[in-house]
């Protein structure tokens, strides 16, 4: 029943979200930065209702709908707000310069590959060669929380993590049950009012979002 | 007392009891009558009976007990046998003299109230008895590091004084590694039963290799407990840091409980295999002992100079362990019998003596508030009771004939004198240097004990304030005639004490001195022609004599006796500063013995108007050992510290290249 | 022990009360022939004796009982002593009492008594007085105890009747061992009397004495005990090197009066020889600097022990 | 049904709080719940030891005698904690950091922090496990940014970020888990992330994906266990946060990431027919004890210092389960229990030492004793127990730990021996100067309760002469379970 199509579709959808968190990886602009993010969460949403439909795993809807309401809608939105209220439009500069910081993430992407290779060969669902993407973006995401200078900025990573793992679970395994995905959406939730909270807090006592104010608690 | 077992529960009940006291002296806390004039001498008793119940029981076979505590697959193993009735016989008499002292000692407003340090000091007599006691790793530990803790309390009673804070860290940290030593060295003994009951361990049959490790294992272990050089360095820190009565108790007590454990491992448990076991044991005892003496007679703080002695006799003992070894590993029982007897004697003789001495040291203090050997003096007039009790000390661990010292160190010189009959050349040539060595250091101690007794207690008071010291009161007085009287009588009846000890020997060596013990009054461990000596012969002879001459004298003599100031040897005046310092007193060893310090001295120039003389004399250890591996330490820390450079973005690398890593490693 | 014996052991102790002042008069005698002077006569010592047994007795103020205690004590302790070496005969019951270590014994504790008394007046040269002859005795008392244990080595017993049985009456052999005792031997000899080289018995300068500095308090009776006691240290000390080096005719056992009527001459004529010998050692010598004596003694304590290891090396 | 209170009074007691928990009698509400919690989770322990493991709410809730000895410290803990915090945030509120409104946030996240510990303690769905887990990160971020201050922003702002990664990483370890899982249970909705089934089916999931996915999990939970080096978060956390917060961190949250990686390790022994879990463990456990007691000689600040040996006491925890068998379990759990116990004990005196000084800085605190001797021997006693000296029970676990090592790896032993000694020496100086010598510290305007120090040393000390028989049988069929 499966159709060549639908998982033609998924992988292009994949594909896209890889493309999507390399641009993030090298895009300096935080609001282009959160409409990618924007992007990668719509890109999730499609893919998991191509999932839905082909497989016929309802409940799979939900998190779609979750997804879209969350990842495409309401964290955007507030980021976008934040980011205006904050003043925080500009990432100055990364710890790496983009070219370094692609080139080693094109060595995450192959070495997250290689180490989903077994697994997918595991795999029974359409979205078999998927997994690796999956894993490539976390691994992605993590580096871009890494490089990048802005307390902002690394929420965003933060969030494409999250997106990462979101793909994977309905990539791998056709979502998690329930009771699991809205625990994690809700998680996800409450963690991001809460940053939203710290970024001011942040603000009114660093007077800048720039990390390396938060450098003070350390061994001499 | 008939019935062994009646018998072993009292024992095993007496620290339970001394806890108990312990306990009592917080109901109230802060008053000294009823610590000291109730609680402490309760204590006394109970030190008296646990000596008297171990006493009797010597001869008895070992008894065993197993209690409902500890850990589960672990309970508490007590056994009682001819070794640890020795020296549970040890603790409860010496402790007898010294709780009695501290009755009377205890002053209110002095650091830790009195009613906790009574709860201290009788958490640390319990422990060392049940050290004694214990027969299982676990209880073992448990019971050791316990006492190391309170002893620790009772060193910081008073805590206000930065050096005395430092000396408790450093005696703490040594014995807390000591301690882990031990803890490894039982590790190895248990050979592969994982049983940790002292029985297992005496079955376990170990390869030479593992048994060698686990006795450097436990000579170090045992080694920093007992203050076996390099390990003394917390020894001259704590002992006068104490209060004197507790310095008694660590010095004359608690050192010998760490002698036990080294004999428990050595020949209970390891059957002493290997000659040059001894020979370590030997050349550190040597070496110690040298050491102890020639910094003790380098120093000018009373309790110092006795704290350095007790370095000094512990490395008697452990040269006394180590001829036993030899002579084991040889297969000569009875000369193995001979140097285990004169080391479980010096145990008995140091402990009563030093502690004599320590407690009088508390009484000078109480009666002057002073400590430096510098300011003291012509105490005799003042103090006749302290003076005269502390004579008898002084000679006693100066290993003079007829009191207790000198029995030990004449059969530890008996030891060495067969060694020549050994099979291994090589130690035949090493050992005569040992005897020579031996001979030197008691020499030495007595060199020692003149300047610490002529300095304090002789010759004129050095400061003015001494006019007004005052002796000890009763209960002090009491402590310290138990205590010189242990002393005479050990000086003068070793036959039937070494009588006691057969058991012992049988234990640890399948061999004793049994039936060369014939006559109570002659002691001829080998043969009466080969060697002998009896004190008792000898002190009757040279009192009789002492009384001959005087009534001989008077009846010859006419003139009559005046009394007028010294002969002032020409100069206008004779004051108390004309008279040797401690310093000056300690000259000629410094001048000897000069590369054992590390001294540093400032001379006044001839012309200096009011030329000032100054000299130290430091430990060449602490440069050589301790300050380097702390600064190691810090250094090490310092590198590592280097993970904790507050940048989230670096935390965040960390965590990653974990996670890679990991994934690589799985893959 | 039998009463025969006992009183065999009192006489000799009475024997060696009454005969060592006249060593020391020997002795001072000899010397002053050297030094072409006519001398005192042998009896001076008994004289000086006698003459301070009449005297009255002057006692510092601040004397404790310690300092009138300590002249009985020496001479009790001397008395021991030559009740424990045999000088006529061997059969000594008090020799079962303490063999040659508890000999050193008696001797450190008579000298740590001497040096307590000094300490007691407070005076500068007591003090003084007393750190030096605690020195000399540190280093002179392990020299003794390696000098009897080469001896004992030999005998295999440290009881000194053993010994001189074993060396005077077994088969007569050469001990090299022996040789460099008796050196070292002498050395400890001097310098535990006060003799020249290490100490100057006959002076009182004060910054170069050291047994004068110990007893500069006492007088009178006090003063003549102890005068008495060095001379019975000083005849202990020569009786137990006749002991050790030149045992021949020694009575063994309690003795019959022919052996004794070896004996006793024997006996005398090394008087004698070692009086006239010591004098001759501390004529010919000049008194060291203080601070040479620890080498000096040193010396004798590394002879003493190189003894040892040559008998050990060569087994005999 | 004391399930049910269990989870249950906690939530509504931090809705009443969110409310109320502004008023002065806030504290004594706090209380109230934290001990009907108490009493809840005795009552469920009791059961559990009469009856033995119990398995409901559709099969989402699962006590065995693992993690419900883990609920009984949890929620005593969470009780003495609110006993002391009450006079704690009296006194801070008179020392004016901290104001209303603060009071009534940490009242009412205090309760929702116990409520996730429970949640992940007693829930069977490793799902759960993860939702919990990460709640406990949010709460706990609230309650260490609680001052406000730039330093607890900062260290609310690491832990946050390093947390919340380090758990993605659990949450792909997770769906790992669950795509292994699928393959043999087949996709039945929500079944395929209970424990239980998970343990049933352990021996047919795939190795190579469980080994993946324990990586994930370990350096995901790991994270919040503070192995180093993952461990950076901790000691700003510990050191800036109110005290009664540092105090629940070390004592609750450490135990409990730790617990949620012994399950996973469970399952994927049962999977991967190596010790690769066991090793990965005593690697970690080995690093951090040994990084950890060097570091705590550069400290200045106590409650950091104090942080730090909590990473060490983690580390030694982790490499004993890591070792495994019963002995090594055992001893690892006993060492948890204790180690909650006087950590939360110091972490007490320590908070009130720190009032008296007005600083967390070690040469600003002297002579505690002769100021306030009970806080001073709290003090005092309690670290002694932490450095495992007899008779206390860390040195039991120590004991049995080491004994454990020197029997299976023998190189392990020295180095942790090592590592122990410079931890005294390290811990000892500095609190011995805290707590002796001459002083110029003040009184506290309100009394300290140390009733609760007093109770958690004298269990400890307990533990360490006597382990009574049902917790021993008790720990045994833990250890029996963990394997």
């Amino acid at each position: 029943m499966v159709t060549p199509l639908s998982s033609q579709l998924i992988d292009l959808c994949a594909a896209v979200l890889l493309l999507l968190s390399f641009s993030m990886l090298s895009q300096r602009r935080v609001l282009t930065l959160v409409d990618l993010f924007a992007l990668q969460g719509g890109t999730l949403f499609v893919s998991i209702v191509v999932v839905a439909w082909n497989t016929h795993q309802y409940q799979l809807f939900y998190s779609a709908a979750l997804t879209l309401v969350l990842k495409v809608i309401f964290l955007p939105l507030i980021l976008n707000r934040l980011i205006r209220r904050l003043g925080a439009q500009w990432e100055t500069e990364t710890l790496l310069n983009a070219s370094a910081t692609m080139l080693i993430g094109l060595l995450l992407v192959i070495f997250a590959f290689t180490l989903a290779e077994p697994i997918s060969r595991l795999a029974s669902t359409i979205t078999r060669s998927t997994l690796g993407i999956a894993l490539a973006i976390v691994m992605l995401s993590f580096l871009m929380m890494i490089t990048r200078r802005k307390a902002v900025t690394q929420v965003i990573g933060f969030l494409a993590m999250e997106n990462g793992l979101f793909f994977a679970a309905t990539s791998a395994t056709y979502g998690m049950p329930m009771v699991v995905e809205l625990g994690v959406a809700l998680d996800v939730l409450v963690g991001m009012v809460i940053l939203g909270v710290f970024f001011f807090h942040i603000r009114e006592q660093f007077d800048s979002l720039d990390l390396h104010n938060l450098e003070s608690l350390k061994e001499d | 007392m008939t019935d062994p077992t009646c018998a072993f529960f009292g024992i095993t009940l007496i620290p339970v009891a001394w806890l108990v006291i312990g306990l009592l002296g917080l109901v109230r806390i802060r008053s000294v009558p009823w610590v000291g004039r109730i609680l402490f001498p309760v204590s006394a008793l109970l030190g008296l009976l646990l000596g008297a119940m171990a006493l009797s029981g010597l001869a008895l076979p070992a008894q065993t007990l197993v209690l409902p505590l500890g850990l589960p697959s672990l309970p508490f193993h007590v056994r009682l046998d001819g070794l640890s009735r020795f020296f549970l016989m040890l603790i409860g008499f010496t402790s007898a003299g010294i709780s009695m002292f501290s009755a009377g000692y205890l002053r209110p407003g002095e650091g830790t109230p009195p009613g906790l340090m009574c709860l201290q000091y009788h958490v640390f007599l319990a422990s060392m008895a049940v050290v004694v006691l214990a027969n299982d790793a676990y209880l073992f530990m448990v019971a050791w590091e316990s006492m190391a803790l309170s002893s620790y309390f009772l060193v910081t009673t008073e805590h206000r004084l930065p050096e005395i804070r430092r000396a408790g860290f450093i005696y703490l940290l040594i014995a807390h590694i000591g301690a882990i030593s031990i803890l490894l060295c039982f590790g190895v003994l248990q050979g592969g039963s994982w049983r940790f009951t002292f029985d297992a361990m005496r079955a376990a049959h170990l390869t030479p290799l593992w048994a060698s490790l686990a006795f450097v294992l436990a000579l170090f272990g045992f080694g920093a407990k007992a203050g076996l050089v390099p390990l003394h360095v917390w020894l001259p820190e704590a002992h006068p840091a104490a209060p004197s009565p507790v310095s008694a108790l660590m010095s004359g007590v608690m050192l010998e409980v760490a002698i036990y454990g080294l004999l428990r491992v050595t020949f209970d448990f390891l059957h002493a295999q290997l000659w040059w076991w001894g020979l370590l044991a030997l050349g550190l005892g040597l070496f110690t002992a040298l050491f102890g003496v020639v910094f003790a007679a380098a120093q000018t703080d009373m309790k110092r100079l006795l704290a350095y002695s007790s370095i000094e006799n512990i490395g008697i003992i452990f040269l006394g362990v180590g001829l036993t070894i030899i002579f084991h590993a040889f297969h000569m029982a009875l000369l193995a019998a001979v140097a285990l007897a004169a080391t479980l004697y010096h145990c008995l003789s140091h402990a009563f003596s030093k502690s004599l001495l320590f407690l009088s040291t508390g009484s000078v203090l109480h009666a002057t508030r002073e400590r430096s050997l510098g300011k003291l003096g012509g105490l005799i007039h003042r103090m006749p009771w302290v003076a005269w009790l502390t004579l008898i000390g002084t000679l006693a661990i100066a290993g003079l004939p007829p009191l207790s010292g000198f029995v030990s160190e004449w059969l530890l010189l008996q030891a060495f004198l067969f060694t020549p009959s050994l099979p291994h050349s090589f130690i035949n040539m090493l050992l005569p240097i040992g005897a020579a060595a031996l001979a030197l250091v008691s020499a030495l101690a007595a060199y020692v004990m003149v300047k610490f007794y002529g300095v304090i207690f002789l010759g004129q008071p050095r400061e003015p304030t001494l006019q007004d010291a005052h002796d000890c009161g009763r209960p002090e007085r009491i402590g310290l005639l138990w205590l010189a009287l242990g002393c005479v009588l050990l000086g003068l009846l070793p036959v039937p004490i070494l009588a006691l000890l057969n058991s012992v020997s049988r234990e640890l060596l399948g061999a004793s001195l049994g039936g060369r013990l014939q006559h109570w009054w002659l002691l001829a461990p080998i043969a009466p022609e080969r060697a002998s000596y009896s004190p008792v012969l000898f002190m009757l002879s040279t009192v009789a004599l002492v009384t001959l001459v005087t009534v001989a004298v008077h009846l010859l003599y006419h003139g009559k006796v005046r009394k007028t100031e010294p002969w002032g040897c020409g100069f206008p005046v004779v004051t108390a500063r004309m008279q040797d310092t401690a310093e000056g007193f300690g000259q000629p060893i410094r001048q000897i013995f000069e590369p054992f310090f590390r001294m540093s001295r400032t001379l006044p120039s001839p012309f200096d108007t009011a030329p000032h003389y100054r000299v130290q004399v430091d430990d060449h250890f602490w440069y050589w050992l301790y300050a380097p591996v702390a600064t190691v330490i810090q250094g090490v820390a310092r590198m590592t510290a280097v993970i904790q450079r507050g940048r989230i973005s670096v935390y965040l690398l960390f965590s990653f290249l974990t996670l890679l890593a990991l994934l690589v490693f799985v893959l | 022990m039998n009463t025969r014996a006992f009183t065999m052991q009192l006489i000799a102790i009475a024997f060696a009360i009454i005969v060592a002042p006249l060593l020391i008069g020997w002795v001072n005698q000899c010397r002053a022939w050297l030094q072409n002077r006519r001398g005192p006569g042998i009896l001076q010592p008994y004289r000086l004796i006698r003459k301070l047994f009449h005297k009255d007795a002057v006692i510092a103020t601040n004397a404790s009982p310690l300092f009138r205690l300590v002249p009985y004590v020496q001479f009790a302790s001397m008395g021991l002593a030559a009740g424990i070496i045999p000088s006529l005969w061997t059969g000594l019951p008090f020799a079962d009492a303490a063999d040659t270590i508890a000999l050193v014994g008696l001797f450190a504790t008579a000298r740590m008594f001497l040096a307590l008394a000094a300490m007691d007046i407070g005076t500068a040269f007591g003090s003084m007085g007393a750190r030096r002859e605690m020195l000399v005795g540190f280093l002179a008392e392990p020299a003794l105890l390696m000098v009897f244990f080469t001896a004992s080595l030999i005998s295999h017993s440290t009881s000194l009747p053993t010994m001189v049985n074993v060396l005077a009456h077994g088969p007569l052999a050469i001990y090299p061992s022996l040789a460099f005792a008796s050196i070292s031997f002498l050395m400890v000899l001097l310098a535990e009397n006060a003799r020249i080289p290490v100490d100057n018995p006959s002076t009182h300068l004060e910054l170069t004495m050291i047994h004068e500095a110990t007893v500069l308090e006492y007088s009178a009776r006090h003063l003549a005990l102890i005068e008495w006691a060095s001379a019975l240290k000083l005849f202990n000390y020569v009786c137990i090197g006749f002991a050790l080096f030149v045992p021949w005719g020694l009575a063994q056992g309690l003795g019959n009066l022919p052996d004794l009527a070896i004996a006793v001459p024997a006996l005398f004529i090394k008087l004698v020889a070692v009086g006239f010998g010591l004098a001759l050692v501390e004529t010919i010598n000049a008194k060291m600097r203080i601070f040479r004596v620890p080498e000096f003694l040193a010396s004798a304590f590394l002879l003493a022990v190189l003894g040892l290891l040559v008998h050990l090396l060569l087994g005999h | 049904m004391e399930l049910i209170i269990l989870l249950v009074l906690p939530p509504l007691g931090s809705l009443l709080l969110a409310l109320v928990g502004e008023r002065d009698w806030a504290a004594e509400v706090n209380i109230l719940v934290s001990a009907g919690t108490f009493a809840a989770g005795a009552w469920l322990t009791m059961h559990v030891i009469a009856h033995g493991p119990i398995l409901t709410g559709n099969e989402e809730f699962f006590i065995d005698p693992f993690n419900v000895f883990l609920v009984a410290l949890t929620s005593f803990v969470g009780f003495t904690t609110s006993l002391f915090s009450r006079t704690y945030m009296r006194i801070e509120q008179h020392h004016g950091r901290l104001n209303r409104r603060q009071l009534r946030l940490y009242h009412s996240m205090f309760q929702l922090f116990m409520f996730t510990m429970l949640l992940a303690l007693t829930t069977n769905n490793m799902g759960i496990l993860w939702v919990a887990m990460e709640g406990a990160t949010l709460t706990t971020v609230l309650l260490v940014s609680l001052y406000r201050t730039p330093a607890s922003i900062e260290a609310a702002w690491k832990y946050f970020i390093l947390c919340g990664v380090g758990l993605a990483q659990a949450l792909f370890g997770t769906i790992l888990l669950y795509f292994a899982a699928e393959k043999v249970l087949g996709n039945v909705g929500t079944t395929a992330l209970l424990w239980t089934r998970l343990n049933q089916v352990k021996g047919q999931m795939e190795p190579t994906v469980l080994s993946l996915a324990f990586v994930f999990l370990l350096v995901g939970y790991g994270t919040k266990v503070g192995l180093v080096p993952l461990h950076n978060w901790l000691p700003d956390a510990h050191a800036e946060g109110p005290t009664p917060v540092s105090a629940v961190l070390s004592g609750l949250l450490l135990n409990v990431a730790l617990y949620a990686v012994v399950r996973c390790k469970v399952l994927v022994e049962g999977s991967v027919h190596s010790d690769l879990a066991g090793n990965l463990m005593m690697g970690f456990g080995l690093v951090s004890v040994v990084v950890a007691s060097f570091l705590l000689w550069r400290q200045k600040d106590i409650k950091r210092m104090f942080a730090y040996s909590s990473i060490e006491h983690m580390g030694i925890a982790t490499f004993a389960f890591g070792m495994g068998g019963p002995i090594a379990n055992f001893a690892a759990l006993l060492h948890m229990t204790v180690h909650s116990l006087t950590k939360s004990s110091i972490f007490f005196t320590v908070g009130h030492a720190t009032q008296k000084a007005g600083s967390q800085a070690m040469d600003k605190i002297r002579g505690l004793i002769t100021v306030n001797p009970t806080v001073g021997w709290g003090l005092m006693i309690g670290t002694l127990a932490i450095l495992g000296m007899p008779p206390f029970g860390v040195f039991t676990s120590e004991f049995l730990i080491l004994i454990t090592a020197m029997r299976d790896h023998p190189w392990a032993t020295p180095i942790l021996l090592l590592a122990l000694a410079v931890a005294f020496g390290a811990i000892f100086s500095r609190v011995q100067a805290m707590v002796f010598g001459e002083t110029d510290l003040k009184r506290l305007p309100h009394s300290p309760t140390l009733l609760p120090v007093f109770t958690h040393l004298t269990i400890v000390l307990i533990l360490g002469l006597y382990i009574p028989h049902y917790l021993a049988d008790w720990y045994r069929e833990a250890a029996r379970i963990i394997g």
